[in-house]
């Protein structure tokens, strides 16, 4: 998992268990205070003084109230500050790392990994359309109409025979079942990007060349698929800063190109080709 | 404070303190402090009080906060500092550089006060190490109401306890008291 | 957690996130109209013009705009009822409705199939097989608008029961007496985008044609005359020949009558006769009246003229009406007497909008059966032992034939949202046919298609359309133009007792832009759109000349009621209508409809039902009721839904008209003075990329709202009701600013409200009109973006003021400091809530949506983006096809649907573009220059045609 | 040592020091009177009026008020500068006076600086609560935007506002509270019970009345007092650049920085009568807070409204001699147009009344001057209304002229300011010390 700061809540569990520690610490060093003071008061000689009374107290009591409590106020509102901003965080939808079960456990290990599937030939629309979109079950019996792996009863993989039961294929005879009621299988969405932004991957895809594990991550490794990026705005804009736009070889960009060369510029980043702009993407 | 011994004097009347501390300070009598319901003139300079340096800290403090309103819009607003340099922006085509000057103005303004204000309550709850909940080491309960009181400390006399009692009494002190180990003694007069 | 279901058979065509076009034909106009609906994911939301037709070029009214919400109608039938109840076999239905139909014919009563007039070749050959089943059946036509005045009048002069082609690209003069045919006219988009193209001079022609009005309403069409003369339409054949009579005069021709002649008032009848004289064989007259004798005589001075084979094509006519109320008055008699025993009512509501629906209800009580085939349960099917509820146009299978040899080809473009059959396929059923339950419509379709019209069945389907010249020579009776000749003559006595004047005030029933003839105006878009002329949304009222309107003692708004010798409404507003003839009422059609509504809005009891009002003097029905009319103030005020309560411009110059003589003497009429613009800083370098820019011609714009409604569906803008409209919070992004100017065929208008107040009432009726369609003006120094706290709203580098809704916490200064006042805010959140209970709080309803926007939450601003999502799919389109953007590629919602081409959209930085030209026209000047928020829209000065 | 001759003393009834600090504290120490509970629950149940009508905004949307697509402010911002301009008066008295040394504020400006506070606390509801999405309310502050590192607008007069007006706020509580500190400790040492003597000397920060403290307790006022001075003068300078930076004909003027701080003042001190005259009386207080007292504000009343009034002037002459004919007719319309009322209103409640105050009866009657101090009131909030209301309903495009009129729950909130504003100042006569007990000691001390 990556280490960004506020994704992490170990931090923040860490500092308040801290915290409770030291007040748990303060209220029993009192309660023995206050007996030993008890027992002073029967018999002074009995006890001695102890370090708080001796060494602690003189100076403590030599402080600034003030700046004490200010110290202890903005400790208060760092941490406080800390944990809010992490709840909002989560609040807004921020939720790198999410990994739910499928319904299918379809590995991506096994498919792009191992027998290196191009990932568009599942995700077909990732080049040419908004969605990258969830492969249809006829994708899948491209190959597993004849892959079925079975074991050694002769059984179908568990997994396989899921997609067989949502199209209606008979593993047995080969063959489609006709007028079988076919049943969708319930994917469940990991990425999911608020309605208020769009995003749109034959842009990324086609045009800006960005592989897929950019944002995705290894998934070629993944058994099972995890949030791999924030998909938080800043992520977004960080990389529209650092990538640079390909003109030379779309004649789209051909009149803004010379353009920019006539100004004497020769590379362009995203951002700077207006892709910082918020109706680039919130509309 | 609560725990130091103190000799103290009572007065119903400003000028019969004041005079007190006159002629207390001509003897050389270090006079630890004394306690008024309200702002009494020229008191602190009778007792000799140096002039705080708290002007000098608002001073620093509205700095401060001019700075830091400054930086913040340019950080914030401008493509010289930080923001703007890496999310350039066209806000109804207004400039995003030093030329924006003047839309700052009032955030600018408004920072150097309430540094200036804030800093200088801070600094003042500071030096005089009051904050919430800080119990008063009040001498007599009437000192915030219509007594005012001179308290020396006995280590730090100068002048015999028979001499100094005899300056109070004749300066008109309704009252004088003892404090040690934090109890009252009340000397009647 | 969210969950995303693939398809488990991808359909090849299909990619999810790419729309789909597919042309097809739009059912709200009964002949059928090319337009191109727009498909994503399986799901039609959006409709616009197939430019491919010459009916449309690319536009399409409001109506036709908003027709596409009918298709995710909660009200829908969703089952067959039988006797009011659901059921989903349709073989019960069909058993049912044979047994039904058999009994009565063997009764020996007769069976009618009730059609609109216009059924299409399909259509018609079902219905002929549907009377070849049935001894007895009879296929009866019914529309709720005639215009079989025009038809008996070309029967008659003609030998050919037609209505002809009006052209009115070819005319240079046009004369119209009382016809709205921008408005509600037969085919009002068609004839939009060929008067536009005559209305626009531009630099290399000066010229444009001239348009001359004679009415008593202002209807949308009066509003953008040159010259516009006010008459009483009972005396509208007076007029006509003395019209007639100052040609005669000067052609030779022999006069109608020697005396009784009579001058509009500001001398029209001669103004006008001048204007025709001097284009002779340029022009066209036409009348909206339904009285066969008033038509014959248009036709006569249009033959005068030398018009026939110019500006009107008798060849090639519309087969949009061929209605004839004499067979459906039989009907009526016949179901009364029992001689009509059953009645099939295809997609026709005679119930509602038929002007005796008390006899015909009665009629309908005694039949044996009565059948319905619409989509909702409406007047008409709550009498219908069976309800057999049709597919919609969108899920339909057809052909049309609008215009003679003119095809327009329907597809489904969704599968079927409810249990619903083809109307097609049901009467085919019904005669015993067999017909395919999976081909259905689609197999009678194309073998219609291979046997009658031929070619490229493909090509066709994917064009929409098919214009089919071999048709044309081959029609039977075919005229050569030039061997033209009337077989009629004009019945002078007729005409003069039909002007006999009572004394009485006049009615005239009128349709209104939104709703129409109220067919299809269960459509909260179709009354939330405001009245082009009158900015009224949702009701209709009565409107009354100021003089009558002060003699009666009835202000603006005041509640009366209005009663003729067969109908009467207790209770209705009045609205004072400037330009309106005095001794005039008009009151509009298409409301008062009593649907089973399931949705608790606005559509409710909306407005009264006029069709009961409608007589039938002679053949024909008429909408102009002369005699018996009763007005009367009953108390009580209502507040009208107004989207503007200010008529006048005051005198200020945000709005700038020209005369054509003036502008032909300097083409920079009104734009001479420039303002000095400086500006304190440098400014933002925007010439490098795109520059979206947009050009509002005031010349072409009629006025008639399609742009609103097609910006309101393609932005997902909320619908929000009458009250809400009253506090005057409508969220169109566009609106079109209707200004009134009086006086001015004098010479000297008056803009300023306080002097139209001190002027008489007699002023009102001259009026002139200007309409100015207002967006965001996207505005270079824009007052709204420095104003907010948050950076809600900020500029692009493309010159586009980029409302970012995410980031807004609505403080409402941007609002407040748009000097154009075209921000909306969302007061209330209007999805899913109850208290707006139209499509966006239905799971149907939403299926309109457009996916590639937002639909805003409660407490932001929103506004015109100048359609950004279209923007930017061009642009990625234009990427991935490797090539330059190139003009038109991007396109707003709004210049999309008009009709008229008077909003032009592209990129400013793009030498080529239209816009840049269009920019550099002298009659270009942005809206309150002077306030330096350089605008990116550009508006182009109003010329009329007049001295 | 004060002791004019020519003036009247500002303390009545020869007080004694004793005499100031048990009459001052007696609200305090015994159970208030049952004019005060009548009034309390008044002022509370209009503050539960405004709970209720802002819980309602909130769920349902700003529709619930009558503004529109025209008129996008209403009674939300009117009332907002309202307040504002009434919050202006405690600080200028407290500051400027005392700046200038006039004494005769000692009396005054602990409740003028208390009513300060409350009237912005009342005026920052409005622009909170206007927002459409009043939860997001914090995002005016300069917060980065989730790591695009995206702030706020600094061009935004409404992002001054923010600034101006929590600086105004935080730093009139300070002022006050400083202000407070030696009586609180009063208070505390004259408890007789535990909870009074805990909470009074928990507030009183440990104050003891040193010398040395006071010494610097002189220092850090006048300091405050230096500051807060052009403070609150930016305020409704900042309050007014609102309208004057935008460009809405009425709004767009380069007359109303000093005309709101001139009207400010007016209303402030309007208001500040309208409290004294009932307070002095009900708390029984009229030897501190004397004529003399009232008769000093109504001259500055008087010298305000008339500065108020030669601004309506001059901006009605600068309109029509610009040439512009949008500020023509918007000055115009003010006068003649539908909201003629609204306007001649305020001309009459601002210019023409406080004219009164020329002569000397009028300055010297209590009931009168309360009834002017009504009159003011009335006027400023007119004032405010007419300039953004009849501005903004008839701008440029007459297409989209409108009318506003408001709601019940626009009048609910208003008037839930009033019972907030007065709950506060109930509780604070019963809570706190109304009259500035250390000053006022300073006053008569020499008159033992």
């Amino acid at each position: 998992m990556s280490s960004t700061f506020y994704s992490s809540s170990t931090l923040v569990a860490v500092l308040i268990l801290i915290l409770v520690l030291l007040i748990i610490a303060g209220i029993l060093y009192g309660i023995e205070n206050n007996l030993k003071n008890l027992l002073r008061d029967k018999d002074p000689g009995s006890v001695e003084s102890s370090y708080y009374q001796r060494v602690i107290k003189p100076v403590v009591s030599e402080w600034n109230p003030t700046i004490v409590t200010l110290v202890v106020i903005a400790f208060v509102v760092v941490i406080g500050g800390i944990y809010g901003f992490k709840f909002g965080m989560e609040e807004v939808g921020v939720q790198q790392g999410y990994s739910p079960d499928q319904p299918i456990n379809f590995s991506h290990k096994i498919h792009a990994g191992t027998h290196k599937i191009d990932c568009q030939y599942c995700h077909s629309t990732a080049s040419n359309s908004r969605h990258a979109s969830i492969p249809s079950a006829n994708t899948c019996m491209n190959c597993h109409a004849g892959v079925q792996k079975r074991d050694a009863d002769g059984n179908v993989s568990v997994e396989i025979q899921k997609i067989y039961d949502a199209i209606g294929f008979d593993a047995e005879t080969s063959k489609y079942i006709d007028g079988y009621e076919q049943k969708p299988i319930k994917w469940v969405r990991i990425h999911n990007l608020p309605d208020l932004a769009y995003f749109n991957h034959s842009q990324h895809v086609a045009i800006g060349k960005v592989e897929c594990q950019t944002c995705h991550g290894p998934i070629e490794e993944m058994d099972k698929v995890f949030q791999f990026a924030t998909l938080q705005m800043g992520w977004c804009v960080n990389c529209h800063r650092q990538r640079s736009v390909d003109m030379e070889n779309n004649k789209y960009y051909e009149d803004l190109h010379s353009d920019l060369k006539s100004k004497g510029k020769h590379y362009i980043s995203v951002a700077e080709n207006g892709g910082l702009e918020c109706g680039k993407c919130h509309y | 404070m609560l725990d130091k011994n103190l000799i103290v004097g009572v007065y119903d009347n400003e000028d019969n303190l004041m005079s007190t501390v006159g002629r207390l300070r001509k003897k050389g009598v270090e006079i630890f402090d004394c306690f008024t319901p309200y702002p009494v003139h020229n008191l602190d300079k009778e007792m000799g009080i140096k002039r705080s340096n708290l002007t000098v800290g608002a001073f620093i403090c509205g700095s401060l906060g001019f700075l830091s309103g400054t930086l913040l819009q340019f950080y914030m607003m401008t493509n010289h500092l930080g923001t703007f340099k890496s999310w350039p922006m066209n806000i109804g085509g207004k400039p995003m550089d030093y030329l924006m000057l003047p839309s700052m103005m009032p955030v600018m303004f408004e920072l150097t006060i309430l540094f200036t204000a804030f800093g200088i309550g801070i600094l003042f709850f500071i030096r005089s190490r009051m904050i919430h909940g800080k119990i008063a080491a009040i001498l007599d309960p009437r000192q915030t109401q219509d007594r005012l009181l001179i308290a020396i400390e006995p280590g730090h006399l100068g002048i015999s306890r028979d001499e100094l009692n005899q300056i109070l009494k004749e300066e008109g002190a309704i009252e004088l008291r003892e404090r040690k180990d934090g109890e009252q003694v009340v000397i009647n007069v | 957690m969210k969950h995303a279901l693939p398809y488990l058979e991808k359909p090849d065509n299909v990619t999810p996130g790419i729309p789909l076009y597919y042309a097809t034909s739009c059912g709200v106009y009964n002949e059928g109209f090319p337009i191109v609906a727009k498909v994503r994911e399986g799901r039609p939301i959006k409709l616009d013009g197939n430019d491919k037709s010459t009916l449309s070029n690319g536009g399409l009214d409001a109506i036709g705009q908003a027709s596409i919400l009918s298709l995710y109608d909660v009200n829908r039938l969703p089952n067959p009822l039988i006797k009011g109840v659901e059921t989903n076999n349709w073989n019960e239905v069909d058993k049912e409705v044979i047994n039904k139909l058999k009994a009565v014919s063997v009764e020996g009563k007769k069976i009618a199939v009730v059609t609109p007039s216009a059924t299409g070749p399909v259509l018609q050959s079902a219905v002929n097989n549907f009377v070849n089943a049935y001894a007895g059946a009879e296929h009866i036509s019914y529309d709720p608008i005639s215009y079989s005045g025009i038809l008996d009048a070309n029967e008659a002069s003609f030998g050919k029961r037609v209505i002809p082609n009006y052209q009115f690209s070819k005319a240079d003069v046009i004369v119209s007496f009382g016809a709205d045919f921008l408005g509600t006219w037969i085919s009002p988009v068609r004839f939009q985008s060929d008067y536009s193209a005559k209305r626009v001079p531009t630099a290399d022609n000066r010229k444009m044609s001239l348009h001359i009005q004679v009415e008593s309403l202002l209807s949308v069409t009066g509003t953008n005359a040159d010259h516009r003369f006010t008459m009483q339409d009972s005396q509208e054949g007076i007029y006509l020949m003395s019209l007639y009579n100052a040609l005669a005069k000067n052609t030779g021709a022999t006069q109608l009558r020697s005396t009784g002649d009579k001058e509009l008032p500001g001398n029209g009848i001669k103004q006008i006769a001048e204007a025709l004289l001097n284009a002779k064989g340029r022009s066209l007259v036409i009348s909206k009246s339904n009285n066969k004798d008033h038509q014959v005589l248009v036709n006569h001075i249009n033959m005068m003229l030398g018009n026939y084979g110019n500006a009107i094509d008798i060849n090639k006519p519309y087969l949009s009406s061929t209605y004839s109320e004499t067979k459906f008055e039989a009907l009526v008699a016949g179901l009364q007497n029992g001689t009509f025993g059953g009645v099939v009512f295809v997609n026709t509501n005679p119930l509602y909008s038929y002007h005796n629906a008390t006899a015909l209800e009665k009629g309908l009580d005694n039949a044996s059966v009565v059948i319905s085939t619409s989509m909702v349960q409406d007047e008409t099917s709550s009498k219908a032992a069976v309800h057999a509820p049709d597919n919609h146009f969108l899920e339909s299978w057809d052909i049309k034939e609008p215009l003679k040899g003119h095809f327009v080809f329907s597809q489904p473009v969704m599968t079927r949202v409810f249990n619903t059959r083809q109307v097609i396929e049901s009467l085919n059923i019904w005669a015993g046919s067999q017909v395919s339950s999976e081909e259905g419509s689609y197999k009678l379709v194309k073998e219609y298609f291979a046997n009658n019209i031929g070619g490229d069945w493909k090509q066709a389907i994917h064009d929409g359309i098919a214009e089919v010249s071999t048709i044309l020579s081959n029609v039977e009776g075919e005229i050569e133009n030039a061997m033209l000749s009337l077989n009629s003559t004009v019945d002078v006595a007729a005409i003069e007792s039909g002007a006999k004047k009572t004394g009485d005030l006049e009615l005239i029933l009128y349709q209104k832009v939104g709703p129409r003839d109220g067919t299809w105006s269960v459509n909260p878009w179709c009354h939330e759109m405001p009245d082009p002329v009158t900015k009224v949304c949702y009701d209709n009222y009565v409107t009354i000349s100021k003089p009558d309107a002060e003699k009666l003692g009835i202000a603006n708004g005041d509640m009366v009621s209005i009663s003729s010798k067969n109908a009467s409404i207790d209770k209705i507003p009045a609205l004072v209508q400037p330009g309106q003839v005095r001794g005039t009422l008009g009151l509009a059609v298409g409301y008062g409809r009593n649907v089973n509504q399931k949705m608790d809005n606005d559509l409710r009891d909306l407005g009264h039902n006029a069709y009961p009002f409608v007589e039938m003097p002679g053949s024909s029905n008429s909408m102009v009721i002369t005699s018996g009319i009763k007005i009367e103030k009953v108390g009580g005020n209502y507040e009208f839904a107004l989207t503007q309560t200010h008529d006048t411009i005051e005198g200020r110059g945000h709005l700038r008209e020209a005369t054509l003589e003036e502008y032909k003497a300097n083409p920079k009429v009104r734009n001479e003075h420039s303002h000095h613009l400086i500006s304190l800083w440098n400014e933002h370098d925007l010439s490098t990329g795109h520059h979206w820019g947009m050009a509002i011609d005031m010349n072409a714009c009629t006025g008639c709202g399609s742009c609103v409604v097609s910006c309101s569906i393609e932005n997902n803008v909320p619908v929000v009701g009458r009250d809400e409209v009253r506090r005057r919070r409508e969220m169109h992004w566009i609106r079109i600013d209707r200004y009134y100017s009086f006086g001015g065929s004098n010479g000297k208008s008056m803009t300023r409200q306080n002097d139209v107040d001190a002027a008489s009432a007699d002023l009102y009726e001259d009026v002139e009109v200007v309409y100015q369609p207002v967006m965001c003006q996207h505005c270079d120094h824009a007052p709204c973006e420095t104003v907010c706290p948050v950076l809600a709203t900020t500029h692009s580098s493309e010159g586009l003021n980029q409302m970012t809704y995410n980031r807004c916490i609505g403080t409402k200064y941007c609002g407040n400091n748009c000097p154009y006042k075209v921000r909306r805010f969302n007061w209330f959140r209007y999805n899913m809530n109850d208290k707006y209970d139209y499509h966006f709080n239905n799971e149907l309803g939403r299926m309109v949506l457009n996916p590639d926007v937002t639909v805003r939450s409660r407490g932001v601003m929103e506004k015109c983006s100048f359609c950004v999502q279209n923007i930017q799919s061009a642009k990625l389109k234009a990427k991935k096809e490797n090539r330059n953007l190139s003009d038109g590629d991007a396109q707003t919602a709004c210049a999309k649907a008009c009709p008229s081409n008077a909003i032009i959209f592209g990129d400013m930085n793009d030498p080529n573009s239209r816009i840049s030209a269009i920019k550099k026209d002298e009659r270009s000047y942005h809206m309150l220059e002077e306030v330096n928020t350089a605008p990116s829209v550009v508006y182009m000065t109003k010329i009329r045609n007049k001295k | 040592m004060y002791e004019a001759s020519i003036r009247k003393p500002l303390v009545t009834g020869n007080k004694t020091i004793t005499d100031i600090s048990d009459d001052i504290c007696r609200p305090i120490e015994n159970k208030p009177t049952k004019l005060w509970y009548l009034g309390f629950t008044i002022s509370f149940i209009f503050l539960g009026i405004m709970g209720v009508s802002l819980a309602w905004t909130t769920w349902e949307g700003i529709g619930t008020w009558g503004v529109n697509k025209t008129i996008m402010w209403g009674w939300d911002i009117t009332n907002f500068v309202f307040w504002v301009g009434i919050g202006h008066a405690g600080t200028l008295i407290s500051a400027i006076l005392l700046l200038f040394r006039q004494k005769w504020r000692m009396a005054i400006n602990r409740s003028a600086e208390a009513m300060t506070i409350f009237a912005v606390m009342c005026a920052a509801i409005f622009p909170l609560f206007h927002m459409g999405r009043v939860w997001l309310g914090y995002w005016p502050l300069p917060l980065p935007n989730a790591f695009g590192s995206l702030w706020v607008n600094f061009n935004s007069p409404l992002l001054w506002d923010v600034f101006a007006i929590s600086t105004y706020f935080s730093v009139s509580l300070l002022f006050w509270y400083l202000g407070l500190i030696p009586d609180i400790a009063t208070v505390r040492d004259r408890a007789t019970t535990k909870a009074r003597k805990f909470w009074y000397g928990f507030f009183a920060m440990g104050w003891d009345g040193s010398a040395r403290t006071w010494h610097r307790y002189e220092v850090v006022s006048l300091i405050l007092a230096g500051v807060s001075t052009p403070l609150v003068l930016s305020v409704h300078t900042i309050v007014s650049f609102d309208f004057a930076t935008s460009v809405i004909p009425g709004w767009h003027t380069t007359i109303f920085p000093p005309y709101f701080v001139a009207g400010a003042i007016f209303s402030g001190f309007g208001m500040v009568l309208t409290l004294l005259v009932i307070a002095r009386s009900v708390l029984k207080l009229t030897d501190y807070i004397t004529v003399e007292h009232l008769e000093a504000m109504t001259k500055v009343v008087m010298l305000t409204g008339s500065m108020v009034g030669l601004a309506y002037l001059t901006e009605f002459f600068i309109a029509q001699y610009s040439g512009v004919e949008y500020e023509q007719y918007a000055f115009l319309n003010r006068a003649t147009g539908p909201y003629w009322w609204a306007y001649w209103t305020m001309m009459t409640c601002n210019l023409l009344a406080p004219q009164v105050f020329w002569f000397k009866w009028a300055r010297t009657t209590p009931w009168f001057i309360f009834i002017m101090s009504i009159v003011v009131n009335i006027g400023m909030w007119f004032e405010r209304f007419v300039i953004i209301v009849t501005s903004l309903h008839r701008d440029y495009l007459p297409s989209s002229w409108a009318m506003y009129s408001p709601t019940i729950t626009e009048v609910g909130i208003f008037l839930g300011t009033m019972g907030l504003f007065f709950t506060c100042f109930f509780l604070f006569s019963k809570y706190l010390p109304v009259v500035n007990m250390s000053e006022m000691k300073s006053i008569v001390k020499s008159r033992e």
